[in-house]
């Protein structure tokens, strides 16, 4: 019962506040806020109650609920080590993102049921482990993440808000077709039934199924050249939007490859194992050199997603227990990280009303928290070590090193770009001479962005100087999918 | 009498009609009564439907031409769900517009009449004249406007129709000529027998039948016509084509087909050509509708594409052996889900429409600001048709492109999704006009309650069957199993 | 002596002292951060508390492991596991690291003392003591880690305090330049480091420091291993310690406070490369080419550093460059077997070079500016600066008795057994690094004043309160730390200065392993302190006496001034040319090309595309009536023909 | 059917009906093209005739030639304005090739079938034929009644004039 | 010679395709009118020599569909008519051609 409540706490939120009559719209975010936050709790309860020493999914409910020709799609839902702790980041990074929109006051009832249905859908995608369950989680997101952009956005909205919905709406089109192919072969949409199955006499060599399959995450996660809808999203979107998107949305990429890819077709990974590490450090790369370019401080955070998320990527494709454990830390890292970051540079922008780099300057001296607050997302970000970023990484590179160094050290040499790219940014934004146009703006001073702010910065360190509060869950979990690989 | 029982649905809608004219010639004061007494037919036929279905007593009829089946009661609820949104929907239009009042309910309860009376026909006679009987009124309908694009739309529609409907008849006789009955089953078995031997007639007249009723079903190259009547005739009427008639073509030929033509040899030919021509029509439809700046144009467009998605769910009934109801099955759903959706869309229009006085999409910019509610409901509508989650469209793709897949044309299916994505195009960017655009005008739009009442029952339709769809998907089951029984 | 007989054993000191040390600053650190940014003199007092425990138990620490008779003792903890790999947190003393211990936390109490003088009413004094405190969090737990991850950890933590500190005046665009340069550059090293450090746990399974340099005395380890990781580990010795190529960000580092250049950017902090190497010596004797590499790498720096120094005007770059010639000096003992004499001169510079950049800052404080040009004569004002400053200079000629005459000589010889060209390198830096100083003296303390630096008066972020017209000697707090520090700069070397002290950081390797045999040569000794003579004497002639003038020298040299004063255009080539050249406006944008024209290009132009398509396809509704019959007649023929033609009868 | 008098009657009927049908394509005035038209009706009862359905070839003269020829003569006499004469649209060429090939498909099929036939007219009179119309076909039969009831009174509003419309809004 | 069923069918095919083409050339609606009927002719031509030639349990089932199409083309020219009278009311013309409002 725990997750069904969990996953649809942020819609019976959200009509709540669709419900709320006008003239008390006002109370949406305090609606928004108790749902999420209520949320939140039940998620770290649940995490606490995670039996550590059990494999398998927990927390499991499955009924049958619709019959798709021949077979049913079950209500399944569980968590294991792997997506325990994408939960929890979901729930935690949805607070954030209530709070930093507590300043939002156009159409807030639509605002917030968007949000939150946005949240009900990755907790979805999160839990489902019923695979057409998990594509319709997967696709629920699509038109409030459209509107969020498309109407509270800023900048060319239309266009990114559009782009967003085309390329996933292409990426899970591919995705779509897989799951049929899987499940026709399997006569079954159940993800631990599928993760445990042999395929044979699949209606189309397999390795296109996987290929098929990994087109719809690759799009989301996202790997270059699938990326480009990223930056446009990213810099468009409202601040809260950019959390989630850059929090927990990519990362439904991620988990994805690992949870349907990697767990379902071992056997295919392992023999195109190469090609991922390729792209994936290809992405590290390029998106790091394409980072240095920008001269918009949501794209410059946006492009160094693409360049993260490539670790992902490395780490994912190397198949080590290692360097898969690595690569769910440096998802969990990089949502804090990166969602950071940008409530960072939307509190900055709520203030200034520009990205463009070349117009800021000297923001230590107006508003020294907000700038201590980049400074230390942007080191976050960068990699440094006591950081969570540091140990996602590293473990990411030592898992697969020893399988594809020259993978590695590409990527590492995309760690000394971030450094480049973030110094530089933070160089330009916050440090070098006070600019008077900024005179007299506020810092950093609602509890709402001090809570958020401090929520997620402790959550870095935590994860910084804790891993292995993370790694006993994730590891269990990744080892019951290495025993797969290996098989 | 058993026989009058059996037609009872139909029945019920005609004396429904039959009482319209009457009133309206007699009484013709109370012509606000009239479309109450078009629902009220229409609720009558459906309960006379539930009643049989209570009974259990399915049986076929008048010498084998008509039979009361799990099928034909399956749409016999769609029709009569389909026509009483329409006449609801129509309602303000009617008391604007003021030609004959009676005379447009009657026609279109005789048009509902036609539809039933064709998704329960096994004879080929009989399926000519229901068709006839469901068409020739929707020329009519087409063309009751009093503006010229009006009867531009009747006149092309009826001599197309004209053109469609001999071809169609020449079909049918070359197979009267070829097995010597009209009757289906008996087609069907004298087919098993020795019809092999004239495999050459057949197809010629496969082909036919494809052509007259694509006509109807509106997939490329059969759907010219499309655009251009629903954009012409009024939008009522083009919700109830949109629906409608689609929905009754495809539900006789899945039933000639599958109960007719379904001998191996034939059916793998026209298997293909479902599949070939499932993938033409979504591509030419959604292509051709990115473009369109008139909604109704779209909407027409888009219809010729949703057909395309239909057609997947027959093209996929031949292949596969073992479950070969089940895009059969696929088809009756997503007729279902879409008749909801369609009609939705339809109706919001309906209503934005004769607010703003136009049909242009850029005249909808700023609709947000103005009606909250119809915006969402055209929204939800837009989506369900995009088929993403949570809607009844959804449910409709997943099923009828696993019953591709299933059927091994994998082709058709990636075909297929590729197209919701560029139908997600078209359809956002009437979505972006409505919440981003501006308009000068910010006054409220209010509807009438007819029109609330159809738009609330149609969006509730597209939400409730996106969560919970089973029961749509257990009926279209029902009724597809029909065709394994034989 | 009973000393040398006596057999090392595990010093017993208790292992939370050892993290006491850590945590002590750490938790002065948490405390300013969270409290007391605000209120400067408790902040002031916190730090000077908080690193004052650290270097009492570092002093604690260190008559331990002198008791142990220099043994090894290591306290490890699983910190946490990820599959096959376990990452262990945990310390490690023995003499190597007690002495570095010792020298950190001194110079950093001493530097904390004078900066409450320094950096008096700066708006950053808290923000400034909060570095301060994390820096020696993480230079100590640098110096303690037991195994290379941790030491990764705390490596790339003194580097984020570095950039913290050198842009700690922000406003300062060349400092937030000079900032984002250092970590850059540094970070550049570090690649090779966590290269070496993925390479070790990949091919051995283990991060433990003892464990991996007995895997490379047994040889169990290919030698490419080996060399590569030798390679990989100079390489962040090399950027942490300004070695060639990659010294260029030290020089610019000057933009920090004063107090920040002493213990970061001369004593401690770059010395963290040479203890890298130094902890690794094993692993670097295993591999002939990595150490022939160190050797020259610290060679060529050394001469370069100093040649760069004999023509700057910039009093503080004189001594930055100085470090550099000193580190490379220290690089180059090691990679001549000089294990011993390294950390010696590691140990005396750290003493002697800070004292020097106190000095300098305390010569700023009184007249607002670095610029040579702008002062002279400051002798009479400043006497304890003067003095102190002579000593430090005298100890790093290398001239009898001072500390520097002892670490530099065991150098040279060092260098002499290993390889001739070497010597002759670091002797020519020798009578260059007494050149340089002197000349820095002469200009500075003596002839007439030139007045200083005006203060601007309208720039808020001064916290200049003097009046350089008047330049007067230093307050208490600041001169104290010169005279406290000039006591090492005279006498560590009679202290280290006998085989105790190398057996004693040799205790820290896993065996004796390379004895530096006799460690005093007369010829050497008095070679480099002629030569050391020498450079004085020049500098007295050119700059004080005038027999010859530098500008003629500038003449007849002008090639060589020319590339010394602009750093041999290393600058040039890797800010100018590489990086915002060939880099950004070269490969960068193309790659943002390639995103926006070709991979946006196909994403925006299929949609376009399809828009075409659908407005050119749109025509074929031409609204005739008997068109669309012709495409329902064609459509049924097509049919027909294509069923007979794909499946023939 | 063999013989000279039904093969000879076959010809004749041939040549009248299909040169009448030519007739209504090429000629350019309308009203000849109905003319031509009533003759291919006559024609086509004549076969009927010749297949031994006399009854539906009575009722092919009365429906077509009393009914269906005149509604199209009403026709072009209610649309004055809008001309007499018969040609046609820049379709013409398509329209004939098009034609011309589904006529050719229609043929090669007609002669690859092999159709089971019998020699003896089976010889239906009217008899049966309403026999068949009041039981099998009754169904049909009655769809056709409402058919016909709908078409009357939807064509009647669609071709009442404005005028007259408003005088029965009056009503 | 016999007279077979063939003959009658390649004169039934013959009239259709006429009809076809005159309804999809003729300038006029009244005109395209005509060629649908002379399609459907041809259409119960074809019945009806299929009533008569082919083996049938129910010979009579040619007869009766024949009934049913002439029915049927009587209603559609009267709609058709209707519809043409409609359109010449407001556009003063029948001529396809000039009959394109909606298009594209």
């Amino acid at each position: 019962m725990e997750l069904t409540v969990l996953v649809f706490l942020p819609a019976v939120a959200a009509v709540i506040v669709l419900l709320l009559p006008e003239r008390y719209e006002s109370y949406a975010k305090w609606v928004a806020l108790a749902g999420t936050t209520a949320a939140l709790v039940l998620s770290i309860q649940m995490f606490f109650a995670f039996d550590l020493d059990k494999s398998g999914f927990q927390f499991v409910e499955r009924r049958d609920w619709v019959d798709i020709g021949g077979f049913n799609l079950q209500y399944f839902l569980g968590v294991d080590g792997l997506s325990m702790p994408l939960v929890v980041l979901t729930t935690f990074l949805t607070v954030a993102s209530v709070l930093i929109s507590f300043n939002i006051t156009m159409r807030p009832r639509a605002y917030y049921a968007c949000l939150l249905i946005l949240a009900t859908s990755v907790l979805g995608v999160f839990t489902a482990l019923d695979f057409l369950l998990f594509f319709l989680f997967w696709e629920l997101e699509l038109f409030p993440m459209f509107l969020l952009i498309a109407v509270w956005g800023s900048g060319r909205k239309e266009y990114s808000a559009t782009k967003f919905v085309l390329f996933t709406l292409a990426g899970s089109a591919f995705m779509l077709v897989g799951i049929l192919i899987l499940a026709f072969n399997q006569n079954t949409f159940d993800i631990e039934k599928l993760g445990q199955s042999t395929f044979s006499g699949t209606l189309i060599p397999l390795s296109w199924v996987f290929l098929l399959l990994f087109i719809g995450f690759a799009v989301k996660l996202p790997v270059v050249p699938l990326h480009t809808w990223l930056p446009d999203a990213h810099s468009d979107a409202p601040t809260a939007v950019s959390v989630m998107l850059a929090g927990v949305l990519l990362k439904m990429g991620g988990y994805g490859i690992i949870r349907m890819c990697v767990t379902i077709m071992p056997g295919v990974a392992d023999d195109y194992s190469v090609w991922f590490v390729g792209v994936g450090a290809v992405s590290v790369l390029y998106g790091a050199f394409i980072t240095l370019r920008q001269t918009d401080v949501k794209r410059l955070a946006a492009y160094s997603s693409v360049s993260h998320m490539g670790i992902v990527l490395l780490g994912i494709g190397a198949l080590g227990s290692t360097a898969l454990a690595g690569a769910t830390y440096q998802m969990l890292a990089h949502g804090l990280i990166t969602g950071l970051l940008f409530v960072m540079i939307g509190l900055m922008y709520d203030r200034t009303h520009t990205r463009e780099i070349a117009k800021l300057g000297g923001l230590a001296r107006q508003m020294p928290l907000i700038a201590t607050g980049m400074v230390f997302a942007g080191f976050g970000s960068l990699g440094l070590p006591a950081l969570a970023g540091f140990i996602a990484e590293i473990t990411v590179f030592l898992g697969a090193f020893q399988r594809y160094e020259w993978a590695v050290l590409m990527a590492i040499f995309g760690v000394v770009l971030s450094a480049g790219y973030v110094l530089w940014m933070l160089q330009r934004v916050v440090f070098g001479p006070v600019r008077h146009e900024w005179d007299g703006l506020t810092d950093q001073k609602y509890w709402w962005e001090h809570s958020a702010v401090a929520g997620l910065a402790a959550l870095v360190v935590l994860l910084g100087v804790y891993p292995a509060l993370l790694m006993n869950m994730i590891q269990p979990a990744i080892d019951n999918i290495m025993l797969r690989v290996g098989s | 009498m058993n026989s009058l029982d059996i037609v009872g649905p139909q029945l019920a809608v005609l004396a429904a009609a039959a009482l319209i004219l009457l009133i309206d010639a007699l009484v013709p004061q109370q012509r606000r009564m009239l479309p109450f007494v078009a629902l009220g037919g229409l609720a009558v036929s459906a309960i006379w439907t539930t009643v049989w279905v209570a009974r259990d007593d399915y049986q076929t009829a008048f010498g084998g031409t008509l039979s009361l089946d799990q099928y034909s009661v399956f749409f016999y609820y769609l029709f009569a769900g389909i026509t009483a949104t329409v006449v609801l929907a129509s309602i303000d239009w009617v008391n604007r517009e003021g030609r004959g009042q009676g005379e447009y309910y009657a026609l279109v309860l005789t048009t509902c009449t036609g539809l039933m009376f064709l998704s329960a026909a096994r004879d080929l006679i009989t399926i000519f004249l229901a068709l006839e009987l469901s068409s020739i009124p929707q020329y009519i309908l087409a063309g009751w406007g009093k503006d010229v694009r009006s009867s531009e739309a009747g006149l092309k529609y009826l001599l197309l129709g004209a053109v469609a409907s001999a071809l169609l008849l020449y079909g049918m006789a070359l197979l009267y000529g070829v097995t010597g009955t009209t009757i289906l089953p008996e087609i069907a078995q004298v087919i098993q027998g020795n019809g092999e031997t004239n495999r050459s007639v057949l197809v010629l007249a496969m082909a036919l039948l494809v052509a007259g009723f694509g006509f109807k079903m509106a997939v490329v190259p059969f759907q010219m016509w499309v655009p251009d009547v629903y954009q012409g005739a009024p939008t009522p009427v083009s919700a109830f084509l949109s629906v409608g008639s689609k929905a009754a073509a495809f539900a006789v030929v899945t039933r000639i087909f599958f109960e007719a033509l379904d001998a191996k040899f034939l059916s793998d030919d026209w298997s293909m050509v479902f599949a070939v021509i499932a993938a033409i029509s979504m591509t030419v439809g959604n292509v051709m509708a990115v473009v369109q700046t008139d909604i109704k144009r779209m909407l027409g467009y888009s219809s010729i594409a949703q057909a395309g998605n239909f057609m997947v769910g027959l093209a996929a009934i031949a292949v596969v052996g073992q479950e070969f109801t089940l895009g059969a099955s696929a088809v009756l759903f997503f007729l279902a889900a879409y008749a909801f959706t369609n009609l939705g869309a339809f109706v919001s229009v309906i209503a934005i429409s004769q607010k703003i006085g136009s049909d242009q999409i850029k005249d909808y910019a700023g609709l947000w600001k103005r009606s909250p509610v119809l915006t969402l409901a055209l929204a939800l509508c837009l989506i369900s048709l995009t088929g993403i989650p949570p809607t009844a469209g959804f449910w409709a793709k997943m099923y009828i492109f696993n019953a591709g897949v299933r059927a091994d044309l994998v082709w058709l299916v990636i075909v297929g999704v590729l197209n919701s994505v560029i139908s997600g195009y078209y359809y956002l960017s009437v979505a972006r006009q409505m919440f981003l655009g501006d308009s000068e005008n910010t006054q409220p739009i209010r509807t009438s309650p007819s029109i609330g009442l159809s738009l609330g029952v149609t969006t509730l339709g597209v939400f409730v069957f996106g969560i919970l769809p089973m029961p749509l998907i257990s009926a279209a089951k029902e009724a597809a199993h029909i065709f394994a029984a034989k | 002596m009973p000393f040398l007989e006596a057999v090392a054993t595990a010093p017993s000191i208790k292992e939370e002292y050892l993290w006491a040390i850590v945590a002590s600053p750490m938790v002065a650190w948490a405390l300013i951060v969270l409290y007391f940014r605000k209120l400067p003199k408790v902040a002031g007092y916190l730090a000077i508390l908080g690193i004052g425990v650290a270097c009492a138990l570092s002093y604690l620490t260190l008559f331990n492991v002198i008791d142990a008779n220099g043994g090894i003792a290591i306290h490890t903890h699983e910190w946490f596991t990820s599959g096959p790999l376990v990452v262990n947190l945990g310390v490690r003393i023995d003499g190597l690291s007690a002495v570095m211990l010792v020298v950190v936390t001194s110079v950093s109490l001493l530097v904390q003392i004078y900066s409450q003088g320094y950096m008096a009413g700066d708006a950053g004094f808290g923000r400034y003591f909060a570095h301060m405190c994390l820096f020696t969090t993480s230079m100590l737990g640098l110096v303690l880690a037991d195994n290379l991850f941790m030491l990764f950890i705390f490596w790339e933590l003194v580097g984020l305090c570095s950039y913290l500190l050198i842009g700690f005046w922000f406003h300062k665009p060349a400092a937030a330049a000079a900032a984002k340069k250092a970590f850059i550059v540094t970070r550049i090293g570090d690649l090779g480091l966590l290269a070496a450090l993925l390479l070790i746990w990949t091919r051995s399974g283990t991060f433990q420091i003892d464990e991996i340099q007995h895997l490379a005395i047994t040889g169990a380890l290919s030698s490419t291993v080996i060399t590569w990781f030798a390679l990989g580990i100079f390489a962040g010795a090399a950027g942490k310690s300004a070695q060639f190529p990659l010294q260029v960000w030290l020089p610019d580092a000057m933009e920090g406070p004063t107090p920040v250049s002493a213990p970061i950017h001369a004593a401690t902090m770059v010395a963290a490369g040479v203890y890298l190497v130094a902890r690794f010596f094993p692993v670097f004797e295993a591999s002939t080419d990595a150490r022939h590499v160190v050797a020259w790498i610290g060679a060529i720096t050394a001469v370069l550093a100093a040649t760069i120094a004999l023509v700057q005007t910039d009093f503080k770059r004189v001594l930055a460059y100085s470090t550099i010639s000193q580190l490379g000096y220290m690089m180059l003992a090691l990679g001549a077997f000089g294990y011993v004499a390294a950390i010696f001169h590691l140990v005396t510079h750290a003493f002697f070079k800070a004292l020097l950049f106190l000095g300098s800052g305390s010569v700023n404080h009184s007249t607002n500016t670095f610029d040579m040009r702008k002062m002279g004569g400051l002798k009479q004002y400043m006497p304890i600066t003067y003095w102190t400053f002579i000593i430090g200079s005298l100890s790093l000629a290398g001239i009898f008795p001072l500390a520097g005459f002892w670490s530099k000589d065991e150098i040279l010889l060092d260098a002499w057994r290993e390889n001739r060209a070497l010597w002759v390198a670091g002797a020519a830096v020798a009578f260059m690094t007494a050149f340089y100083m002197f000349r820095a003296i002469i200009l500075t303390f003596h002839g007439e004043y030139k007045g200083g630096e005006p203060v601007d008066h309208h720039d808020e972020d001064s916290h200049f309160h003097g009046d350089p017209q008047h330049p007067h000697e230093s307050p208490w707090v600041m001169t104290l730390p010169l005279i406290i520090l000039s006591v090492p700069a005279i006498a560590a070397g009679w202290f280290a200065y006998h085989e105790k002290f190398g057996t004693f950081i040799s205790g820290a390797l896993p065996e004796a392993a390379h004895e530096g045999g006799s460690s005093f040569e007369w010829g050497i000794a008095i070679s480099s302190t002629a030569l050391a003579l020498a450079g004085i004497g020049a500098a007295y002639a050119i700059y004080a006496r005038k027999w010859v003038t530098s500008e003629s020298l500038r003449g007849t040299f002008a090639p060589f001034a020319m590339l010394f004063e602009n750093k041999y255009y290393m600058d040039k080539i890797y800010e100018d040319l590489f990086v915002k050249t060939i880099f950004q406006k070269g490969w960068n944008r193309l790659m943002q090309m390639n995103d926006r024209y070709v991979i946006d290009g196909i994403v925006n132009g299929s949609g376009r595309i399809t828009r075409q398509i659908s407005s050119r396809a749109r025509i074929i509704q031409t609204g005739q009536l008997q068109s669309y019959g012709l495409g329902f007649v064609a459509g049924v023929v097509i049919l027909v023909v294509a069923v007979f033609a794909a499946n023939p009868l | 059917m063999s013989g000279a008098g039904p093969g000879i009657a076959f010809w004749v009927l041939a040549a009248v009906t299909l040169v009448a049908a030519g007739g209504v394509m090429v000629s350019r005035n309308l009203l000849h093209a109905v003319l031509f038209l009533i003759l291919t009706f006559v024609g086509i009862a004549g076969f009927f005739v010749l297949l031994s359905a006399d009854f539906l070839a009575m009722a092919q003269i009365i429906i077509y030639v009393g009914a269906i020829a005149v509604l199209v003569l009403f026709a072009i006499l209610l649309t004055p304005h809008a001309g007499r004469d018969n040609s046609e649209t820049k379709m013409l060429l398509p329209a004939v090739l098009l034609s011309v090939c589904l006529a050719a498909v229609f043929l090669f099929v007609i002669q690859d079938a092999q159709w089971s036939t019998i020699t003896e007219s089976p010889n239906l009179g009217a008899a049966e034929l309403g026999e068949a119309l009041l039981t099998t076909w009754v169904l049909p039969f009655e769809i056709a009644s409402v058919l016909l009831t709908a078409a009357l009174v939807g064509a009647i509003m669609l071709a009442r004039s404005a005028q007259e419309e408003a005088e029965d809004a009056l009503a | 010679m016999t007279i077979g069923i063939d003959h009658f069918l390649t004169v039934g095919a013959l009239l259709f395709c006429l009809g076809l083409a005159v309804a999809l050339s003729k300038r006029n609606a009244i005109g395209v009118l005509m060629g649908v009927e002379l399609m459907l002719n041809a259409v119960t031509l074809t019945l009806l020599t299929f009533s008569r030639f082919t083996v049938s349990d129910r010979p009579v089932t040619g007869h009766a569909f024949v009934v049913m199409v002439i029915t049927v083309a009587a209603a559609e020219a009267a709609v058709a008519l209707a519809l043409a009278v409609s359109v010449y009311r407001n556009r003063d013309t029948v001529d396809v051609d000039k009959i394109n409002l909606l298009r594209s």
